[in-house]
């Protein structure tokens, strides 16, 4: 397939021209130019669904992949090289990944266009979400780590902006501060790994890294005494937890909340946390490197746990759904760690959809009883009935219910992470990944439907809203987008045949696309990769595609030599989190419909409190991190001032003073009436004189010592 | 291309019997033919211009009913001798608190500027004195100094009315300088250069090949580009420096006797070389319709007077507007070139270019019959 | 033949005309004309330059865009001597002292 | 021959004009000698080949910049504007006495002679070319380096006038005293 | 095609001198025969039969300069489109016409820029350019 410029630069500068436009012409527009950004990300799509199509259906190798490279700029000098390339790296894990932000990003533009109409915030809303689109194009778009790093705080900028949308209200603004403060200490990690890497490489394209790392360049560099691998690959890792809203970074993600819940669809749910996620994949191989696969995964079981028991008590729909998203990329992180490449990304793509149609259902449901908590909330199912469809499906989806998305993919990390924990022959220590793991997945069943039942199932516990409530009614722009994600949940698009690579059971998750399609990057490959110019259509022949197939004796036709132990811990994972998903089904069917066990809120009050305080993270870091820490730091330096510059130094200086006064007086009688006030005045007149033609502010006279500089300068010059 | 009349002359045989005229030194025989050329040019101009005065008051007798000149000559036909002579023998009077120097130099600039400009006037594939790359730039450059003479003149002068009428009239010029260079810069876009050559060997043919028939934008340029020269060289509508209502005569009040006669003498030759130019620009220049084979001397004299034909067509347009308008106010002037004729003539330049990208630089002729 | 050395010398002198200009005029006006004089000067070099020694049209981009400079100077340079005009009632380049002190 | 006599007209007419602009007393003659200097330096281009050059010169000076500094004087009052104030407080006139002068005429022979000392070396490095009667068009050659080679400054100098007409009418704009 | 001599510039030269030579022999011609009795009331300047008061020379208004600003802005504009639309042909027949539409229509809008900003602030008006200046001080 030929690429030029022409039909990869349209999907991220579409929505930038959108945002262009509507950042100077947006009042002038009709509907503030919304229609604008839709039809602009619908471009994005249109041309992503090309790529798409020539790299999945069109059956390309894993290690296939479209490079295209032009130089930002060189200041190389002789021998020193220092060059730094843009470009566009498509493979198919960006093919995939650009097809889901751009069409995700339609849909929530499109319900964008309903939810917002007449807010009085809609313009600037509207221009602030196709830039955020283009910039997560971008990121998936960008070869190297400057340009990702260069969109990534555009994407930090746009949700700052779209969280503090309303920025007369307190909490929003906080809101944002906390959000972009907290991502930017991850980003700083990512900054210090980026230039870590640059130092050492001369290079941060993937796939120089990619044949860096082949070629051993990373064998006995250090940074800081630790070796460079680990060092960048963690900075990296750090910079995917600030965005991703790992554990202990995760602090800013339920307080984005405050934005529109488009905004959230699109910010946090759908597009920018999984940038993390895409980042630690994209650098997968130097995580490997660095040994820091062991690391990524328990941070991730660790956040998917905390997350998921959070989760539990939250009463607000949004903070539920808030703290499922960093349940789930809890689970992305552990798919990275325990080396289920694809998996992760597969969740990571699920994950988006199902996610943003759980906040655009959510936003529904808001708007149309503007209330966000769930206790007031009962019985919409009959008001709100394609929401109810829409959410549901995704709940199920979620809470990996069998033949729904999300069963496909979590099943096969909690898989992997059982493989790896258990049967992989590692510490015990591992075991703790799986066990938490399923412990988040039966949280997940358990809290999602525990938000279902209470917002769409039972008697209306207010009757008041529930009466005002909108009867809903089908229409483009607010429930289609809900019912076409909805139809993307379903379990069969990620799973088995559906682009024809390969026949087997269509339901039984073991020949997916993805499988084939995605994995985790071979170094080896990239070691004399060719590179091409900008301009130039695209040349390369592509490798054909190795079938993957799965075979009960053998296992797959993968490297793994334990194919057949990981196809048994697959079964069993399976099973058990089939068993655990409805497990947690029928527990908050118990609690929430029959009501035949109490809510445990008030058997364990002090871990609800603990829970409803969110582990009193943000206690932690606003009491203890800024209150003690921060304003411990300025005592310390007031006691500096005060105690020791104050006392010594000024105190000090003032016995100085008072015996020079003295010495002074003395001298002022003699030396200065005597001789100094006649002479003084005399040497500053002539001074004076001096100054005077010299700080003459006439123009001319300055010019005339410029030409006179000048050309003694010339006489200088010996030529 | 870069035809001047020496090199068009060197390919013919006798230019070498001439050469050993002139012991064999090119810059003297060029020299030679280029004053000969230079003389008659200006000849022909000047009598041009005279005869201008003489259709001037000619016509506007016409249109309004009566005979006009009559007594010298046939018809009347001598009058602007006349004229010329009584210009010579009348006092030359200069205000005792003028600027003598700019006084002095002021006509004299005009007729330079005036002049100069008729060394690129295409008169035929042959007669053109100088064929320059920069030519239609050089015109509009040059003929600038028409500009700065009207508003030395009336400043010279150091009479209300003429200071009045030059400022007027330098503004005005400058003002309607832009577009009538944005009308010419979409005929340089089209014809893909700024030498006479150039553009009227592009129109050769049938009318249809002319350039103002090239496409829609082309048409309307023609007129911004005639509107704007009118007020370029102060014509009615556009005699606002001269409104002889209001500022007397404008910024040559003070001048008497050959000064003025120089500043009109002036003012009626550019009028013939704005005219000239829209013929070469627009209306196809000096080109035959069809090829005839003839000799040299004969095609170059039918393309002389057809060039001459169609300039004194425009000319006499330009006679009949000024009879038949009522002059503008100076608002009205200025609001028309920086509100109308500005924005046009932008609009027109991109519409050629973006025409000449998206058509391939095909005329709506060629798109029509096929070529 | 005319030599590159002509034309040094001519723009030289223009410099130094410019400069005499610049210096010694006191209106503002004036001053401004000298600077026209010196960017000529200036200008004259590159075409020289360009044909007696770099060979290529580069010297004469930049004698065009010096021109283009010149003109937005003069611009910009006549509108502040026009304001300052009419706020001071005076061309006096002395007289510009509202920025000292 | 030819161009050896447009190069002496036109270094005698800059030259001339150039001296003339330094030494009248008339800020409008002054005006007028730097347009005779303007058209002298276009000749000055022609002969050196560069036809859009020079005609560029005659466009933007003649047609532009001489107007306007004409507008200019008369804007401020005229010939000479001398103001009371300046009478008062005794500045020098505003076309220059004898002492500016003399200040300007050494700072420029200050300047001459140490350019006489470049302008030696300059010729030392670079012997004496001859060139022929022809001049290849520099239009289409300018075209192209303006649209290839030099395309940002292309752009940005129409940004840069965009910020000149803007500044220069804010400036002189009358407004409300 | 006969390439460009410096003798192709002498016409310019020679119609200058002539100009020149006509006007001194016409100043010449009327010096000869044009009679001469000069009086003071005959060279003062014409106001209609009145005695002139003053100079001329007094001050105009600033809209002639902010005329000729608008004017030499868009004259150098012009002067630089110049060389960009002689090979615009050229350059479209070698296929890079998209290229040079763009470059030229970036270079135009920012022209067209300028006009609709001194439109707006109401430079191009005569007349009204004082008091619509006057409002926008008082916003």
């Amino acid at each position: 397939m030929e690429y030029t410029v022409g039909s990869i630069a349209p999907i991220f500068l579409s929505p930038v021209i959108a945002f262009v436009i509507n950042a100077f012409f947006g009042r002038r527009l009709p509907r503030h130019g919304d229609w604008l950004a839709v039809l602009s990300v619908f471009i994005s799509f249109i041309f992503s669904a090309r790529i798409f199509s020539d790299f999945v259906f069109g059956q390309f190798a894993t290690d296939y992949y479209v490079h295209k490279t032009f130089t930002w700029f060189d200041l190389s000098h002789g021998a020193q090289i220092f060059k730094v390339d843009m470009g566009i790296y498509i493979d198919n894990m960006a093919a995939i990944m650009l097809l889901m932000v751009s069409g995700v990003a339609t849909l929530i533009h499109l319900f964008s266009v309903w939810y917002m109409d007449h807010d009085e915030r809609h313009g600037r809303f509207f221009t602030f979400l196709p830039l955020f689109t283009s910039a997560m194009l971008g990121l998936v778009l960008s070869d190297n780590l400057f340009s990702l790093f260069i969109f990534w705080e555009i994407m930090g900028f746009c949700s700052y902006s779209l969280i503090g949308i309303y920025y007369e209200k307190e909490k929003a603004g906080d809101a944002s501060i906390k959000a972009f403060m907290t991502t930017r200490v991850g980003d700083v990690f990512l900054l210090l790994g980026i230039v870590a890497l640059w130092m050492v490489l001369g290079s941060v394209n993937y796939v120089d890294i990619y044949a860096a790392i082949a070629e051993g360049k990373f064998a006995g560099q250090s940074v800081l005494g630790i070796s460079l691998a680990t060092f960048a690959g963690f900075c990296i890792f750090m910079g995917g937890m600030g965005k991703s809203a790992q554990f202990p970074l995760h602090v800013w993600l339920p307080d984005a909340m405050m934005g529109p819940t488009p905004g959230s669809a699109l910010i946090h749910a759908a597009t920018m946390v999984a940038a993390g996620v895409y980042l630690a994949l994209r650098m997968y191989p130097l995580m490997v490197l660095g040994e820091l696969t062991t690391f990524i995964a328990v941070i991730g079981a660790i956040t998917a746990f905390m997350a998921a028991t959070i989760a539990l008590v939250q009463t607000d729909i949004k903070a539920v759904l808030a703290f499922s998203t960093i349940s789930q990329l809890g689970f992305m992180m552990i798919g990275v760690g325990v080396g289920s490449y694809n998996a992760a990304f597969m969740h990571l793509i699920t994950h988006a959809v199902f996610k943003a149609c759980l906040f655009l259902s959510a936003g529904s449901v808001i708007h149309a009883i503007h209330e966000q908590e769930m206790p007031k909330m009962g019985g919409l199912r009959k008001k709100l009935p394609y929401t109810f469809l829409a959410m549901m499906c995704c709940t199920l989806a979620i809470s990996g219910i069998p033949f729904f998305a999300g069963f496909v993919s979590k099943d096969r990390i909690l898989g992997d992470a059982l493989y790896w924990g258990f049967m992989a022959g590692q510490g015990p220590f591992h075991a703790i990944v799986p066990i938490l793991g399923f412990s988040a997945a039966l949280l997940t069943a358990f809290y999602m439907f525990r938000l279902m039942f209470l917002t769409f199932f039972g008697e209306p516990r207010d009757k008041h809203i529930y009466d005002h409530a909108h009867k809903e009614h089908l229409s483009l722009t607010s429930n289609v987008p809900l019912l076409i994600l909805t139809v993307f949940t379903l379990g069969f698009w990620y799973a088995g045949t559906l682009t024809g690579q390969s026949f087997g059971k269509v339901f039984g998750a073991k020949t997916e696309w993805f499988k084939i399609l995605v994995e985790a990057p071979k170094v080896e490959n990239f070691v004399n990769h060719p590179r091409q110019a900008f301009g130039s259509t695209d040349t390369a022949e592509k490798a054909s595609l190795p079938v993957a197939r799965y075979d009960h004796q053998s296992g797959y036709a993968g490297p793994n030599p334990d194919e057949h132990k990981l196809h048994t811990a697959h079964t069993i994972g399976a099973v058990a989190s089939v068993v655990i998903a409805f497990a947690g089904v029928f527990l908050a069917f118990l609690m929430y419909i029959r009501h035949s066990i109490k809510p445990w809120a008030d058997n364990f009050s002090g871990i609800t409190t603990t829970l409803k305080n969110r582990y009193y993270f943000d206690n932690f870091y606003v009491d203890i991190l800024i209150k003690k820490g921060l304003l411990g730091l300025n005592r310390f330096l007031a006691w500096i001032d005060m105690g020791i510059y104050d006392r010594y130094a000024v105190d000090g200086m003032a016995v100085v003073n008072r015996t020079l006064y003295k010495a002074s007086k003395w001298f002022d009688n003699v030396v200065v009436d005597a001789i100094g006030v006649d002479g003084t005045g005399v040497a500053v007149n002539l001074f004076n004189l001096v100054l005077r033609i010299v700080q003459s502010g006439k123009i001319q006279f300055y010019f005339i010592v410029l030409i006179t500089v000048l050309a003694s300068y010339i006489w200088t010059l010996n030529i | 291309m870069n035809q001047t009349v020496v090199s068009y002359l060197s390919q013919y045989e006798f230019y070498d019997s001439l050469l050993a005229l002139f012991g064999n030194n090119q810059g003297l025989l060029a020299f030679t033919i280029f004053l000969i050329v230079a003389l008659i040019i200006v000849g022909l101009c000047a009598t041009i211009g005279g005869l201008g005065t003489y259709a001037e008051r000619k016509i506007s007798a016409d249109l309004q009913q009566r005979i006009g000149p009559n007594r010298v000559g046939p018809y009347g036909l001598l009058q602007f001798l006349a004229d010329g002579v009584k210009m010579m023998t009348k006092e030359d009077v200069m205000p005792f608190t003028a600027d003598k120097m700019l006084f002095y130099l002021a006509p004299m600039l005009a007729l330079v500027g005036v002049f100069a400009t008729l060394a690129v006037l295409p008169f035929s594939s042959g007669f053109a004195m100088a064929d320059l790359n920069v030519g239609v730039f050089y015109l509009i450059a040059i003929s600038s100094l028409v500009g700065l003479a009207v508003f030395l003149g009336g400043y010279a002068s150091n009479s209300k009315w003429s200071m009045l009428g030059g400022m007027r009239g330098a503004s005005q010029i400058i003002s309607y300088e832009i577009p009538v260079t944005i009308s010419i810069l979409a005929i340089t876009l089209l014809a893909g250069g700024m030498s006479f050559g150039t553009i009227v060997g592009m129109q050769k043919g049938l009318p249809i090949n002319w350039f103002i028939f090239h496409n829609p934008f082309a048409f309307i340029a023609f007129f911004v580009f005639f509107t704007g020269a009118l007020a370029e060289t102060n014509r009615a509508p556009f005699d606002l420096p001269e409104a002889e209502s209001e500022l007397v005569s404008g910024y040559h009040t003070e001048y008497t006797g050959m000064r003025f006669g120089f500043f009109a003498l002036a003012e009626y030759i550019e009028v013939f070389v704005v005219c000239g130019v829209a013929v070469a620009l627009f209306l196809g220049g000096s080109n035959l319709p069809v090829d005839i084979k003839l000799d040299i001397i004969p095609i170059q004299i039918i393309e002389v007077v057809i060039f001459l034909t169609k300039t004194l067509l425009l000319y006499y347009v330009v006679i009949w507007i000024r009879w038949t308008l009522p002059r503008l106010r100076v608002d009205q002037l200025m609001s028309v070139c920086w509100k109308y004729l500005t924005p046009m003539a932008i609009l027109n330049l991109v519409g050629c270019a973006i025409w000449l990208v998206v058509f391939n630089g095909k005329s709506m002729a060629d798109m029509v019959f096929g070529h | 033949m005319i030599s590159l050395a002509s034309y040094l010398v001519i723009s030289l002198i223009l410099f130094a005309a410019g400069l005499t200009v610049m210096i010694a005029r006191k209106n503002l006006v004036a001053i401004l004309l000298g600077i026209e004089l010196i960017l000529n000067a200036a200008a004259l070099n590159f075409v020289a330059y360009s044909r007696y020694v770099t060979n290529n049209l580069d010297g004469h981009i930049f004698s065009l865009f010096i021109i283009v400079i010149a003109a937005a100077e003069a611009a910009v340079g006549l509108a502040i001597v026009i304001r300052f005009f009419q706020i001071k009632e005076t061309v006096h380049v002395d007289e510009a002292t509202q920025l000292r002190n | 021959m030819f161009i050896q006599i447009l190069f002496g007209l036109s270094a005698l007419l800059t030259i001339g004009c150039a001296i003339a602009v330094a030494v009248t007393k008339n800020i409008m003659h002054s005006c007028v000698f730097l347009l005779g200097s303007l058209i002298g330096i276009a000749g000055l281009y022609a002969t050196l080949g560069a036809d859009f050059v020079a005609v560029t010169q005659i466009m933007v000076y003649v047609g532009g910049v001489v107007i306007l500094m004409l507008f200019a004087v008369m804007l401020t009052g005229g010939k000479d504007y001398v103001s009371k104030a300046q009478n008062l407080l005794g500045l020098a006139p505003n076309m220059g006495n004898k002492w500016t002068y003399t200040i300007g005429l050494l700072v420029s022979l200050v300047f001459i002679l140490t350019n006489v000392k470049l302008v030696s070396s300059v010729i030392k490095a670079n012997p004496a070319k001859t060139f022929g009667n022809e001049f290849p068009s520099t239009v289409n050659q300018l075209g192209h380096l303006l649209v290839k080679d030099h395309v940002l400054a292309f752009e940005l100098s129409s940004v840069l006038l965009l910020g000149a007409l803007v500044g220069a009418a804010i400036i002189a704009r009358p407004r409300k005293q | 095609m006969i390439p460009a001599t410096f003798d192709g510039l002498m016409p310019i030269v020679i119609l200058m001198s002539i100009a020149v030579l006509l006007f001194w022999g016409g100043h010449f011609a009327s010096v000869i025969l044009a009679p001469k009795k000069p009086s003071h009331l005959k060279s003062t300047p014409y106001e209609c039969g009145e005695q002139p008061v003053g100079s001329a020379w007094s001050m105009f208004n600033v809209r002639f300069y902010v005329v000729g600003l608008i004017f030499i802005i868009f004259d150098v504009e012009s002067v630089l489109m110049f060389p960009v639309a002689s090979i615009f042909r050229e350059m479209n027949d070698m296929g890079q016409g998209g290229y040079a539409l763009i470059i030229f229509l970036s270079f135009i809008s920012i022209l067209i820029e300028g006009i609709a900003y001194c439109w707006k602030k109401g430079d191009l008006d005569w007349v009204k350019s004082y008091q619509v200046s006057l409002n926008d001080n008082n916003k």
